[in-house]
């Protein structure tokens, strides 16, 4: 439902005092989200954010709208719920690296699979923030925490390698350095019917600080990110003159320049949010060579849980009646 | 179909039968050889006769256990009589064997001079040997102090099936498969019993496959027919049970998983809210989510089947937290999986009914097999002071009532509802009068109804509980979750007195219950005496039945069964204090009386039994005779 | 460890009476097992199989080996502790779908992307065999279950696809009816050093049967399934003149006959392994119109888990002494 | 660092000091101000010199909980003493006060005419309204009861910082930091502490930043010097503190979490087997497993931190299957996760050792503060009748015994052992004289040993325990799991009467550890009495002074402190049947309190806070003195 008279952004903050460490990623991501819902003239009240348990999921105190802080890894199946009690519901999950894909990676598996209606951001900040700072599953390895004082040793999960893999229709990429883009992706991902998955990278400044600076410092955003858009060149740089290519002999992505090695615009591939594989390419890019995708990598419109929900009778009168109907089908009898 | 019953149960007028009272029947073969269609069928016939029926399903885990081997024995057992009973019986009247193995099972149940009827063709060499007979029984003389009737089943049913016109070739070789069929039939005429039901349920079965159909139709009135025709010997007499006088009104039979299905749907109508059941499947907790699943939408439920029973759990309070009733059912392995969750709904304090039908534990354990078990899990088994309810069901029907209370006080009191059940009340069935649904109370019209001066954690004085103000609500938006809040508020609270005070809050909201429930009342027996026997859940019918024995014996004996576990009724202390002795019949190593103790500082004694099968009447008896004696 | 006096396949199975369904799919798997086994001239002593719960799971009771018949869904974590323990010893899971993508997926996950040392048999039947004949994840759309009385509506788990997405470094398939190539994809993934996925389409004839037969039956075996060998064109047909391109044009595979429309056996894509976009694709293949992909889709060697596990200390002694040296590191003092 | 203790504890000889027999000091203060590290380093600098401490870190559980607000308080509580002491203390001698919201908090404990320090300089205007004064405390006269020394903190060190040569200007802008530094020289010059132990800290850690490092130094140093040369007010004086008769030894200082890891890493040791910790981190267990990383295996450790709380459960499951000691840390909403798993080890017969760091509930709850609430789940919260064997820990170092002794329980009885800490008890500190390892008893050279006769479910007579066997030994394949098995052969069981025969078993072997642990002793006082104050767990140092304040009143009042919650130790009844009264301290509504009413038929008396902070001493000294009253 959208409301008639729209409101703005800072309606949408609750008057709970944010707990976040100053200039903690996760600040940028509500902002964002604030403004997502003012633009599309959400009803607070018929919005609901389901978080699990770390600082990202402290987001739904910090909204102005219905929210359930519920337990480590299980926001997934609790939303799930929501949506079957009330499909009419505008459901959001906030959680974060640890929370989704270390003990929560199974529900985050079957929302995907089965579509479920839900604008799922995933804040990554390769750490687990609350518990003061152990490796996560996204850490990178060799990080030193106070569980690998001599450095993480397993590889990391790829949450969109990993959302793709598990079958999701909608999977994208943000950053909380860059407020345009993420903006106009967790837009995309709101307006999606279905599960739609957003992996935003935030850092973590107490734990994890400058994790990403690699791909989200501002001064190398230009260079080091490629903005996706849905029919347009996977062109970067900030002299907009390098490309993403699909070499037809390795049958891999490769980087070019446009204008050297006879490289021209048309070489470069044009961004199909529709295809699969190549979604999964770009997913499986090695960033430290590449630059980082963000905005939707991927995006298969399908019908969603919501949609295939069997029709619930709510009558409580016809109700009655079916239930005695069904009380007395198959063998009755009679004592007189 | 409803037929009109209590008639004569006799099919042919010409029968002369002796009257019996009662008759505790057992089929047991391999798993493979449709024992549990055969037995519940029988049941039905015998209920739609007007007998009174109690019936015990029990099988293997395994889907095919081993053909001919005494672990894969399948079987089902009931009792059919001409009055009110409570259990399947103790020992058999009459055994039907399908196989040695099934013989080798059994027989220690059967009745000295009891019926046996076993398939003589299954009786083969190898047969003997995988349930490891030496010699054939049926020949060896070993059986002499039953009274046995061994027709060559296998024979005469490919028999008969040869005999049908127009049946096809491979067809016939699937014959034997209709053996149970033929044994059916044989039984319903030695116990007077009608096949219409029976010869109805083939047509429906069947329709598909209008060979098979004929074979089976063929094969139940050959086994009725050989009855009827062929001269048995004068031992093997057919005999009558009577009708049972029940309360007159419109009957089926429901197993307690059907019944507690039944009971969740109407307590939600009462409310006019939809329930939403998650579950993840499990034995013996599956056929609810069955039932559920095959009712649909059309009976206004929702089912989820989840990834896991966490994810079960969870979703279920997701549609509490959305104003729909959550319901998640399981078994013990799963109960144990849904523990962090129940945590969050006592903390978030929403509706919830959890259902628990206990197997034989520990961990795996035996799947199928039947236990009281989870007791202390229910009550106890969460991290902090996490009070909920708890409620038990004592019979296949009074799972009906259970369900329906436990959606009552879960959305009265805000708060999860465990309802224990256990594997052989979700498979056992009996008659059960279909309630009169017009009859249902109807409750506070609106269940979501905004209170004034709404704070997402004021409370009501009388029950305690908080406002169930739900998203979609105008005017009211409110986050919650399980971070300790805000007496009133529902803010995050690190407040030491605060948290003794929620603290204590939930703790005597749930015991509040006790003032809304009934006070106990003894189940049969005075209010005082030497010696109350106490039970939960499906000792029930043994217990009734031993104290009945017990009291005809001149013995001041009372059975107190207890339907609310926690709180425990008001009463009751003062109740037990009433008897000499107290002794608690548990299908566990003694959990209820850990309670009872501590509660109420009684020197309640314990008697267990943890085989995987239900306690027999005489178990029961003997030991509050022992108690009686002792002292 | 491997032994001096090679056994035979049938020493590897046990004394125990075999449980499943006369005809269940799982037999051809065990066999095929035991055969690995022996060729591998593994020792029975040294070898263990690891299992959740599920009719699949029942595998070890009927091997002549170490045996753990664990709870459902728990085998990959309780597999990944015997390794942690000792990791010299020969770890296999067997598992069922439910097991291991419903219940299970967070561990699937896990021992995938840590790449832990085991052969992780997953015996597809698409249906909860043991709890007699739920739907699982992977059941396909509208199958009618006591469940899904209706059919079923969610999208299923697509395994292949969630193991490389979960960052799997070997991923293999096997179908229950093709012996042959279901003990040579067996015997890569035993020999394959890491965590090694292999998925077995495998016949529930009692409560899903059929499922496969599109794809499985003796009968259209040649026509209906691509069997993958590294360096290897990929072609398929009874006439071996069908074959996988990738079309350069629409970025995906294509189906083609060699000989027609200009199609040569140099146009068919070879198999590689190593490249994970293509093994993706493979993944992804809408079997209803392709070739089912059977055999090795994609491994990459790499460290395994037990590879990077920190040596341990086993001396009592010098442990004793290092003990003692913790506890006086730091701030002590001497109370006289 | 090895320093020689004992020696006088004062730093200047000119000094001429009241000596006072302990005190009870509180830093207080924004999470940001370096709170915990003060304290640390304080007990550390007391400990050293001598005297007795006992500690008590109290956080907020927000990472950075906003700054200023009372929600956001840390704080770090000290009692330092001159004899034996056991808690923290109950009200304050001494609080330094780093802003107006740590003044809020904890100004209610400080005793009247207490010491109270304050950083003038925090309380500015922001601040005041921050934490909800009206007016500056410090200048309103509001606080005339206490003995206030305010100066401005902040600008001091400012001032000192300035005064280093070569400081940079950024560094500058840090220097505010130091200002804990600041009021730590202070008040170890007032109780009269040497402060080498810090400065060499100091070194250390900012080894790498020789600005911070200069300026910590340095604030250190003047904050000392400010009580040595700037004239306080005569009514603040500085004191002596005597040292501790405490036994001869090396002494170093543990938090509990520090006692366990290392009575763990000891106890494998004596049976010459490798501990594997697999864990998840939560608040508060996860200092466990970052100390246990830090060892690494260099220790013979090796630590896996899973993907959840399941994972981790299992995979100790695992480890332990194939030899090691399997061992998962955790606290309340793991342990709730694990209870499935828990089940497994149970019919396994594995040795698991679980150790649950308690916290406040239900569900999330409140995760920095401390509580007793799980003990039900401990010992009854599984389903399925799945006994096991549970400990507590009593006081920080305490951990290393009862850890170590866990160890050996698993491992002889091949069973799962829960260990009870608790929040406060991990995070506390005290001295802790360093074990003699070489005196640890060496037992059973071969745990893994195959008994003669070998069978999976083959039992030792006298522990019950069956063999552990692992893979990898020739001659001796077998298969176990989590369904029922037969007695001795370990094959799966569907047998009724091996059921109840190894349900029996699994008790039996439980109960029997009570033959094997010491008979309970009073803790302090006679056998019997008027009152047995009953304690487990943390509540040791509150019960132990409440009891010997009582006795020294001549009241008949012993306290008992039970190390063995499941089994019981054997003569516990008859203990408590000596009291007239039983009461039992514990931080939850009532859970050891009922499984002594249950065993024993006692009627003992629930003494129960739930506030998230430990008892004071004071609270149960109140509550014996109105049960004798009473009574
Ligand atoms: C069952 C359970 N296990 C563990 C915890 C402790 N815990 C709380 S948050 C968290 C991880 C936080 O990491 P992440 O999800 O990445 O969120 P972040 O704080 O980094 O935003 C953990 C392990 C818990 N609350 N519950
Ligand atoms: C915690 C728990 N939940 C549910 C079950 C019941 N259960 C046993 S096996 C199974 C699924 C079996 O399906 P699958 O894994 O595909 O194995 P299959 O029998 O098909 O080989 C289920 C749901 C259980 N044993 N434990
Ligand atoms: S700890 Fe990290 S993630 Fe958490 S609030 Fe602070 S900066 Fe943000
Ligand atoms: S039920 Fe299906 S999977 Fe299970 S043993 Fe039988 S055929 Fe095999
Ligand atoms: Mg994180
Ligand atoms: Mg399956």
């Amino acid at each position: 439902m959208t409301l008639q008279t729209p409101l703005k952004p800072k309606d949408y903050a609750s008057d709970q005092e944010v707990r976040w460490c100053p200039g903690c990623g996760n600040y940028s991501v509500i902002k964002a989200v604030q403004k997502v819902l003012a633009d599309a003239g959400s009803d607070p009240a018929e919005t609901v954010f389901v978080s699990g348990i770390g600082c990202s999921s402290r987001f739904p105190y910090y909204m102005e709208t219905y929210g359930f802080h519920t337990i480590h890894g299980r926001a997934a199946a609790v939303a799930t719920g929501v949506k079957l009690a009330n499909p009419k519901l505008d459901v959001w999950v906030v959680s974060g690296d640890g929370d989704s894909l270390a003990i929560g990676g199974n529900h985050l598996l079957h929302v995907l699979r089965r579509n479920v209606d839900m604008t799922y951001l995933l804040l990554n900040n390769e750490i687990y923030g609350l518990t003061k700072g152990q490796a996560s599953p996204t850490s990178k390895v060799g990080l030193k925490t106070p569980t690998s004082p001599r450095g993480t040793l397993d590889e990391p999960v790829h949450p969109l390698r990993f959302a793709i893999g598990a079958g999701a229709r909608f999977v994208a990429r943000g950053v909380d350095t860059t407020q345009g883009m993420l903006l106009e992706t967790i837009k995309r991902a709101h307006a999606y019917h279905g599960a739609a998955f957003v992996e935003v990278l935030q850092n973590c400044l107490v734990f994890n600080d400058g994790s990403f600076d690699d791909v989200a410092e501002k001064s190398v955003i230009a260079d080091r990110q490629l903005q996706l858009v849905h029919g347009q060149p996977m062109i970067f740089g900030r002299e907009r003159n390098r490309g993403i290519r699909f070499n037809t002999g390795t049958l891999a992505l490769d980087m070019v320049t446009i204008g050297e090695n006879g490289v021209t615009e048309a070489d470069i591939l044009v961004h199909d949010e529709n295809n699969r594989a190549i979604a999964t390419m770009l997913a499986d890019l090695d960033t430290t060579v590449f630059p980082l995708p963000v905005g939707v990598l991927y995006a298969h419109p399908e019908a969603s849980f919501a949609d295939k929900l069997e029709p619930v009778e709510h009558d409580a009168p016809t109700l009655l009646q079916r239930l005695d109907k069904a009380l007395r089908s198959g063998n009755t009898w009679h004592v007189a | 179909m409803t037929v009109q019953g209590n008639a004569t149960a006799s099919s042919t007028a010409t029968d002369v039968r002796r009257t019996v009272e009662s008759a505790v029947i057992r089929f047991a073969g391999d798993s493979g050889d449709g024992i549990q269609v055969t037995g519940s069928q029988f049941g039905l016939e015998a209920a739609i006769g007007g007998a009174d029926i109690a019936t015990f399903p029990d099988y293997p885990s395994e889907i095919r256990a081993p053909q001919g081997s005494v672990a894969g024995v399948s079987s089902f057992q009931l009792q059919l009589a001409g009055h009110d009973i409570h259990t399947p019986g103790d020992s058999l009247d009459a055994l039907v064997a399908f196989n040695p193995a099934a013989l080798k099972a059994a027989l220690k149940d059967l009745k000295k001079d009891g019926l046996l009827i076993a398939d003589a063709g299954a009786f083969t060499t190898r047969n003997l040997q995988k349930a490891g007979f030496a010699a054939n029984p049926l020949e060896d003389g070993s059986l002499e102090a039953y009274r046995v009737l061994a027709p060559d089943i296998s024979k005469l049913t490919m028999n008969t099936v040869e005999a049908i016109p127009d049946i096809d070739s491979t067809s016939k070789k699937e014959a034997l498969r209709a053996k149970n069929m033929w044994a059916l039939g044989l039984v319903l005429w030695l116990y007077g019993r009608d096949r219409k039901t029976t010869a109805a349920w083939i047509e429906k079965k069947f329709k598909k496959n209008d060979q098979v159909l004929k074979i089976n139709r063929a094969a139940l009135d050959a086994g009725f027919a050989y009855g009827e025709t062929v001269g048995l010997p004068s031992t093997i007499e057919p005999v009558a049970v009577p009708p049972a006088r029940l309360p007159a009104g419109d009957y089926r039979s429901v197993t307690g998983a059907d019944a507690i299905v039944f009971g969740l749907i109407a307590g939600c109508e009462q409310y006019g809210l939809d329930p939403v059941y998650c579950s993840y499947p499990i034995t013996p907790a599956s056929t609810m989510l069955h039932l559920l699943a095959k009712l649909g939408g059309d009976q206004g439920v929702r089912i989820f089947q989840a990834e896991d029973e966490i994810a079960a759990a969870c979703a279920a309070i997701g549609a509490s937290y959305a104003g729909a009733v959550g319901i998640t059912g399981t078994s013990g392995p799963g109960m144990a999986l849904k523990t962090e969750a129940l945590g969050l709904a006592v903390a978030a304090e929403l509706p919830l009914v959890v259902i628990n039908v206990q197997r034989g534990g520990p961990s795996t354990g035996l799947p199928t097999k039947t236990e009281q078990s989870d007791l202390y899990q229910a009550v106890m088994g969460r991290n902090g002071d996490t009070p909920l309810a708890v409620l038990s069901v004592s019979s296949p029907s009074d799972g009906f009532e259970v369900a329906r209370e436990a959606v009552e006080l879960a959305v009265d009191y805000m708060t999860p509802v465990v309802v224990l059940t256990d594997g052989y009340l979700a498979n056992a069935s009996e008659p059960w009068r279909i309630p009169d649904l017009s009859a249902l109370e109807r409750r506070s019209a609106d269940a979501h109804a905004v209170p004034e001066n709404f704070a997402p954690y004021m409370r009501d004085p009388e029950t305690l509980k908080r406002p169930w103000v739900v998203p979609g609500t105008q005017g009211t938006i409110h986050r919650i979750g399980g971070l300790e809040r805000q007496d009133g508020s529902g803010e995050v609270s690190y407040d030491p007195a605060n948290h003794q005070k929620m603290t204590d809050i939930r703790r005597d909201k749930i015991l509040g219950i006790a003032r809304a429930i009934p006070a106990q009342a003894p189940t049969l027996g005075e209010t005082t005496g030497d010696v109350a026997v106490v039970g939960w859940g499906s000792t029930y019918g043994a217990i009734t039945d031993a104290v009945a024995d017990l009291r005809a014996e001149g013995l001041k004996v009372s059975h107190i069964h207890l339907r609310h576990i926690w709180p425990m009724p008001a009463n009751l202390g003062d109740l037990l204090k009433g008897f000499e002795h107290v002794i608690v019949p548990e299908m566990n190593t003694g959990q209820l009386v850990t309670l009872i103790r501590a509660e109420y500082l009684i020197d309640a004694k314990p008697l267990n039994k943890v085989s995987g099968r239900p306690f027999a009447v005489d178990e029961i008896a003997v030991a509050v005779r022992s108690l009686i004696k002792e002292g």
